[in-house]
């Protein structure tokens, strides 16, 4: 039993931060309906950018997320401008082929400013607490704090603001949004724009835990589970479906590697597969995820 | 028109833009060395007087193992650069030759490895090095062909089955946990059956610790291994895997990982307040560790194939030297003492192949008749024991390990070089087989 | 479309669908055949550094005309193509090495094989549309390489040796036969590709493709069809898969990643989807820019900036990739089998060439 | 009007729908429609926009489910059959917004749409051999007869993509002839023509039924070419039928004069 509470309190806590960056994937796709395949690329850049602050520039914390938020951000707005801009009207399979080259183009160009070193990041205090039964690190109650501010703040930011009200329009519906004088680009715009900085934080939460490294893009494809099961265009189903990828990796690891492992699967191992494993049998249910939105088609 | 004329210079700029990055990305650190060794180039020019001796080696510099591939990669640039200022290779005439390394960053993909493994032969390169396993398999039954010697980094026994011409210095990483599992055993003093929990990486390298040969070899010392745990290359999280160890039980730990997963590993393993031994072989370098996770990796032990952490050591002072004056100071890793090993003996099997044979005669496979064969107790300035490689040794490479271990801010030798228990079933395959192969192919 | 020979006048309905019309077009076919049987023998491409890459493109041509068919001709985006490659070359190498089974019954076991999978991972991937299926594919890759990586048979994390191919008596231990043979499978699969993309199946393909609401209505199931795709799809990997195996004489899981099956979805866009043409020259091209990259250019470049070697080389390859199919994507679409359409219509209206 | 539909013989009804009802979250899109569909006639379906016209072709060949109701044709209810089993049966219709196949030239679009009448399959066709071969020439016979009696001939070999607008729909009404069907649905075959393009619809329109034995349903804005071609006309509004008859009954309906001109009755 108490194996696993440990599992749930762990799997919740990660599961958050899956969903934070799961947010990425959200709000590109809702704007623009682009699936960007390429946010594992901007967490790895964001932790990048991150050490880059603390470590080279030598800034304090507060000061250093800021300074990753502004680059991430730009760079957002950039990759938006030169990459996605030409894509509108393209088939999909153009769509998703540019935003898995320009993946691989961030991963060059990190390759090139960052060298392949794998660094440590060090930004939350290392001290443990007993809760509920479970022992959580300082880190991930942190990660787990500053993922669900983030993820009421963009909530409260899509609901109130005039930015977030045109990025509502326009998912709602592209043309009728142009009509009334919003102009989508620039919603685009704004929409890379966060998925950046959400992705950028994301990736300092996790940055923290395992350190940064180019290999910390893989979990970008980590998160696309989670945007399968809850959904591509629900926010709420992507913070569920992390949360359900969080505890399902957990629960694998505890109580599915050991009797996988009996059928003659080396050691288990389920961890990165069972996600996908769960996301392809709810796909066969439910086509559109749990929470997504199942669209009317015309003809 | 107009539209795609601007979006044509919008991506050039970007381009542009991307090649400036390193130049941002480098300044600050980089910048002497790089005026150093322009400056050291021109110098070594009078040397040059015969045509230069070629050996070809690649690297992953993309991928899960490139912080490792790029520190191998600078002890060979190093180490070439020595040879070189050093008055190169002397032929049979007593003209010297300088050494250049062919080279490529495969981003761990066989067919460029295979590729360059073709380009390198072309251009004539005597002897040929790739890193892991699944491109030495791939490239194995070319070089056997044309009796090229290969070198590996890579030890999972399959490296050596069937072995013909390719050679790997290192233990194999079997072999190293049996070696950790007796080195171990040494301390046991409890009654009961010690148990050991070993945690792989998900990747071939990973999951060679769990074969059956070598869990059979660990029952066989009476070791019950009560936790096979499987975790990510760059895991969040290792909680629940850690978890199902302390529930079993365990009483030491074996973590075939490398650096980033290690950290998480400790991490966790302090939340959980695990305190047991846990080792890990050779990828997983003690000074990435400790550089990842200062705070909770004490105590962590490195099972290391060769190491720069003995101040005393003449290997280390000779690589230190080597950094010194080519990177400008001397940086600790374990990845760069087993570049310069693997170089090292490279270098040597073309150094023996050009003392007997005439420099327009030398191909690959005289340098792995007179060169690699005639390797005979070659001592790497002490980085490695004697190596010894070819038929008539008995023995391909050397299996020995030395255990490290982080205390404190300090990484510390804990135990001399232990020579390694054969684990896995390739011993006795030397012995007949692989020795049968070898001789029949030297003898055509 | 485009402009058929001048002076060609079609008799019957089979000649007007016929693909080779011209005496003309006859000759530069036996020409080009010619070419590709002397090639490995004579001319500057007769070294073992060139067969080897030649041998790696036709196999490339093959794997990307099962993925053109899919994605191409029946619009269902796949990221699995690597994974059921890997499927093909492990059904060759266990089968190859544990049963000693030969060449010709090695080969269509793999394309049986990979297509037997590929159909179990089709079921989930037919209901889901756009990028729903992207990520549900990549789950099949994910999948497939963890099965193969785990289990016990396929030699997990260790691999598999296997020998030279053999028919018969011939056994194809020299680069130039098996370049050959690896040829003659090629072009045989192509042909397949071009006869399944001009009859009535390949037709359901496109219709499915440009308009599945449409198609559905118009009497074709949609379901069967993306299944099939899917399934012919595998087949064309699981024949690729087996021939890069005997090719390296080695299996292993970690041939078979992700990024190949990007660099194969790249190959497509840069070749032009829908074109069976599109498929050879794009493996062409694409493979020459990436050979000449990595092995090349990116070391030298690494030996001009000695401090920068790794990254620079590291990253080079990367950039050079999004740059080219960025490109592509960005400026011609319908890639270079575009491209030769209007060379080629323009070279038959000349010189009233500005009728294109 | 009743005892006029009592006396037609069952025999002479290819269609039948009953009941037919249909609504997306909560909003009707069609309401309790019931109408026949006779044999060799052409049936007007008109009203104004968002009456459910569309919607209700659309559950005649199954691209919708209707939450009521059935629609018998030969004696089989098509709300349970997918919609690819119903083109097989006989159903064949054309699109509002023009639904070809973009990447086939306009030959190829009338062949993918003989689909069901050819019986080869991937192994004959990967081998262009036998059946494939003599198969795909008795089909193109088929095909170009169509493009001879449509008038196609002169883009028989363009991509359709390329097309102008009238002629695509035209394209679209070959690719519907092509699967030989018994009832043809024609989803605005006129919208955004020329008169004379029109005119040229409106003929051919005629010759289908006269020629191929069809009946013919069309959703059409036109009504003046409605009340000249059509022989019993539907009219929807906001989901419901309103009225059913000859053209000049509809003309004097107050219903449908309500419905479209907003009048008082």
């Amino acid at each position: 039993m108490d194996m696993f509470i440990q599992l749930l309190i762990s799997g919740v806590l990660v599961g958050t931060v899956y969903g934070l960056i799961a947010l990425g994937f959200v709000l590109v796709y809702k704007s623009s309906g682009i699936l960007n395949l390429a946010q594992g690329e901007l967490v790895m850049l964001g932790a990048y950018i991150c050490y880059t602050g603390i470590n080279v520039l030598h800034l304090n914390i507060a000061l250093a997320f800021l300074f990753t938020f502004a680059v991430s951000g730009v760079m957002g707005i950039v990759i938006s401008r030169v990459a996605i801009r030409p894509l509108v009207g393209q088939p999909l399979l153009s769509v998703i082929m540019m935003t898995i080259v320009l993946s691989i183009g961030l991963r060059g160009i990190a390759i090139l400013a960052w060298g392949a070193e794998t660094e440590g990041l060090s930004i939350f205090g290392h001290s443990y607490y007993h809760i509920a039964g479970a022992v959580v690190s300082e880190q991930s109650i942190w990660a787990f704090a500053l993922s669900v501010l983030a993820v009421v703040a963009f909530a409260l930011y899509f609901q109130k603001t005039k930015g977030g009200r045109a990025m509502r329009a326009v998912a709602e519906d592209q043309q009728a949004a142009q009509s009334v004088g919003i102009k989508i680009i620039n919603v685009f715009d704004h929409s890379w724009l966060i998925a950046a900085v959400v992705g950028a934080l994301g990736g300092i939460l996790l940055a923290s835990g395992s350190g940064v490294s180019i290999e910390l893009s893989h979990l970008g494809l980590k998160v696309l589970p989670v945007v399968l099961i809850g959904g591509l265009d629900s926010i709420q189903g992507a913070i569920i479906g992390g949360v359900i990828v969080g505890i399902a990796e957990n629960m694998a690891v505890g109580y599915l590697d050991p009797v996988v492992s009996d059928w003659g699967l080396v050691g288990g191992g389920l961890r990165n597969v069972f996600p996908y494993i769960l996301a392809l049998f709810i796909l066969v249910v439910r086509p559109h995820g749990l929470f997504g939105q199942k669209r009317i088609e015309r003809i | 028109m107009n539209i795609s004329i601007k979006r044509a210079m919008l991506l050039f700029v970007l381009l542009g833009s991307l090649l400036l990055l390193p130049a941002i990305g480098a300044c600050g650190d980089d910048d002497e060395t790089a005026q150093e060794e322009t400056a050291q180039e021109e110098d070594q020019t009078p040397t040059d007087l015969g045509k230069p001796v070629k050996i070809s080696q690649t690297f992953a510099l993309t991928g899960p193992y490139a912080s490792q591939h790029k520190e191998i990669f600078e002890a060979y640039e190093d180490y070439i650069k020595f040879i070189n200022d050093n008055g190169g290779l002397k032929d049979t005439n007593g003209i010297s030759h300088p050494l250049e390394m062919l080279w490529v960053d495969d981003k761990m993909e066989v067919t460029t490895e295979l590729s360059f493994f073709e380009k390198a032969k072309a251009d004539g390169s005597l002897i040929h090095g790739s890193l892991y396993s699944s491109a030495y398999g791939a490239l194995l039954p070319k070089a056997e062909k044309e009796k090229i010697p290969l070198f590996c980094f890579s030890s999972s026994n399959m490296v050596i089955d069937p072995q013909r011409t390719g050679y790997s210095m290192f233990p194999y990483y079997e072999d190293v946990l049996g070696a950790y599992v007796d080195w171990f055993l040494q301390t046991w003093d409890k009654p009961s059956q010690p148990k050991l929990a070993i945690i792989a990486l998900d990747n071939a390298y990973g999951k060679s610790a769990l074969g059956s040969e070598i869990l059979d070899f660990i029952e066989s010392r009476g070791v019950d291994v009560v936790a096979k745990e499987v975790v990510d290359a760059v895991p969040v999280d290792t909680t629940a895997n850690l978890i199902k160890i302390q529930n079993a039980d365990a009483d030491f730990i074996y973590a075939q990982v490398i650096a980033p997963t290690a950290a998480v590993i400790a991490r966790d393993m302090q939340k959980l307040d695990i305190e047991l031994t846990i080792a890990s072989p050779a990828p997983m370098g003690p000074s990435a560790l400790l550089d990842m996770a200062p705070e909770a990796c004490d105590g962590w032990i490195g099972m290391l194939w060769a190491g720069f952490y003995a101040d005393d050591d003449r290997g280390v002072k000779f690589m230190r030297d080597l950094q010194t004056e080519y990177r400008g100071s001397p940086m600790e890793t374990d990845q760069y003492a087993l570049g310069i090993a693997s170089v090292m003996t490279m270098v040597e099997a073309v150094r023996l192949a050009m003392e007997e044979v005439p420099f327009d005669e030398l191909s690959p496979e005289k340098v792995w008749q007179f060169g690699i064969n005639r390797i005979e107790n070659f001592d790497t300035e002490g980085i490695l024991p004697p190596i010894n490689l070819g038929v008539e040794h008995g023995y391909y490479g050397q299996n020995h390990v030395r255990p490290v271990q982080i205390q404190g801010t300090q990484i510390k030798w804990i135990d001399d070089f232990i020579k390694c228990p054969d684990t896995m079933a390739y011993k006795e395959y030397y012995q007949t087989e692989g020795k049968a192969i070898a001789e029949e192919l030297a003898g055509e | 479309m485009f402009n058929k020979p001048a002076g060609t006048f079609n008799a019957s309905y089979t000649k007007d669908e016929a693909i080779v019309r011209t005496r003309t077009q006859w000759g530069l076919l036996i020409i080009l055949v010619g070419i590709l049987a002397v090639v490995p023998y004579y001319g500057p491409l007769a070294s073992d550094y060139w067969i080897n890459f030649l041998i790696y493109v036709a196999i490339t041509v093959i794997s990307v005309q099962g993925l053109n068919i899919l994605t191409g001709y029946c619009g269902q985006i796949s990221l699995g193509q690597a994974a059921f490659m890997a499927v093909g070359a492990y059904t060759t190498a266990i089968l190859s090495s544990k049963a000693g089974w030969p060449f010709l019954a090695c080969l269509p076991m793999a394309g049986l094989m990979a297509t037997a999978v590929g159909f179990i991972f089709a079921i989930p991937a037919v209901r889901v549309k756009g990028f729903y299926l992207a990520i549900t594919t990549l789950a099949a890759h994910f999948v497939i390489i963890y099965l193969i990586i785990s289990l016990e048979f396929t030699g997990g994390s260790i691999g598999i040796y296997i020998e030279r191919p053999r028919i018969g008596s011939i056994i194809f231990d020299s680069p130039q036969s098996f370049y050959m043979l690896v040829i003659g499978v090629t072009i045989v699969m192509t042909v397949f590709a071009k006869n399944i993309v001009r009859t009535k199946v390949g037709w359901a393909f496109i219709a499915i493709r440009d308009n599945d609401l449409a198609a559905k209505v118009m009497g074709v199931n949609p379901f069967t069809y993306k299944l099939l795709a899917f399934s012919i799809s595998a087949f064309y990997a699981g024949i690729a898969g087996s021939l890069l195996v005997y090719h390296l004489q080695f299996a292993h899981p970690e041939h078979y990643g992700l990024t190949q099956a990007i660099w194969l979805l790249g190959i497509l866009i840069v070749g032009g989807m829908g074109s069976i043409n599109g498929a050879i020259f794009g493996s062409i091209f694409v493979r020459l820019i990436d050979e000449i990259t990595n092995i090349h250019i990116s070391p030298a470049l690494g030996n001009l900036f000695p401090s920068l070697a790794g990254q620079m080389s590291a990253a080079l390859g990367l950039l050079v990739f999004t740059a080219i199919v960025g490109i592509f994507i960005i400026y011609e679409p319908r890639g270079l089998s575009h491209r030769w359409q209007l060379l080629k219509a323009s070279y038959r209206l000349w010189p009233f060439s500005y009728w294109t | 009007m009743l005892s006029e539909m009592d006396s037609v013989k069952e025999s002479d009804i290819a269609l039948r729908g009953s009941n037919i009802t249909l609504s997306f979250g909560g909003v009707n899109a069609l309401l309790d429609v019931n109408f026949q569909i006779f044999e060799q006639e052409i049936l007007a379906i008109i009203g104004p926009n968002g009456a459910g016209k569309t919607s209700l072709l659309n559950c005649i060949n199954g691209f919708y489910r209707p939450d009521k109701g059935s629609i018998l044709f030969r004696g089989v209810d098509l709300t349970k059959i997918p919609s690819h089993k119903i083109a097989r049966m006989g159903i064949a219709r054309t699109f509002q917004n023009i639904e070809l196949y973009t990447g086939l030239n306009t030959v190829h679009n009338l062949m993918a749409a003989r689909h069901n009448f050819m019986r080869h399959g991937v192994f004959d066709g990967a081998f262009y051999f036998g059946r494939a071969r003599s198969e795909i020439a008795e089909h193109r016979e088929r095909v170009e007869d169509i493009i001879d009696f449509l008038d196609l001939t002169p883009i028989r070999n363009v991509e359709v993509g390329s097309l102008s607008y009238g002629n695509r729909k035209r394209v679209e009404l070959g690719r519907a002839l092509a699967l030989e069907p018994q009832v043809l649905l024609l989803d605005e075959p006129m919208a955004g023509m020329n008169v004379e393009e029109k005119e040229d619809m409106a003929r051919f329109i005629i010759d289908i039924l006269e020629l191929k034995k069809t009946s013919i349903v069309m959703v059409e804005h036109d009504m003046g070419l409605i009340m000249d071609i059509s022989d019993r006309i539907i009219v929807l509004d906001f989901g419901s039928k309103i009225a059913e008859g000859s053209p000049s009954e509809i003309m004097q309906n107050p219903e449908v004069l309500k419905a479209y001109l907003g009048t008082k009755s």
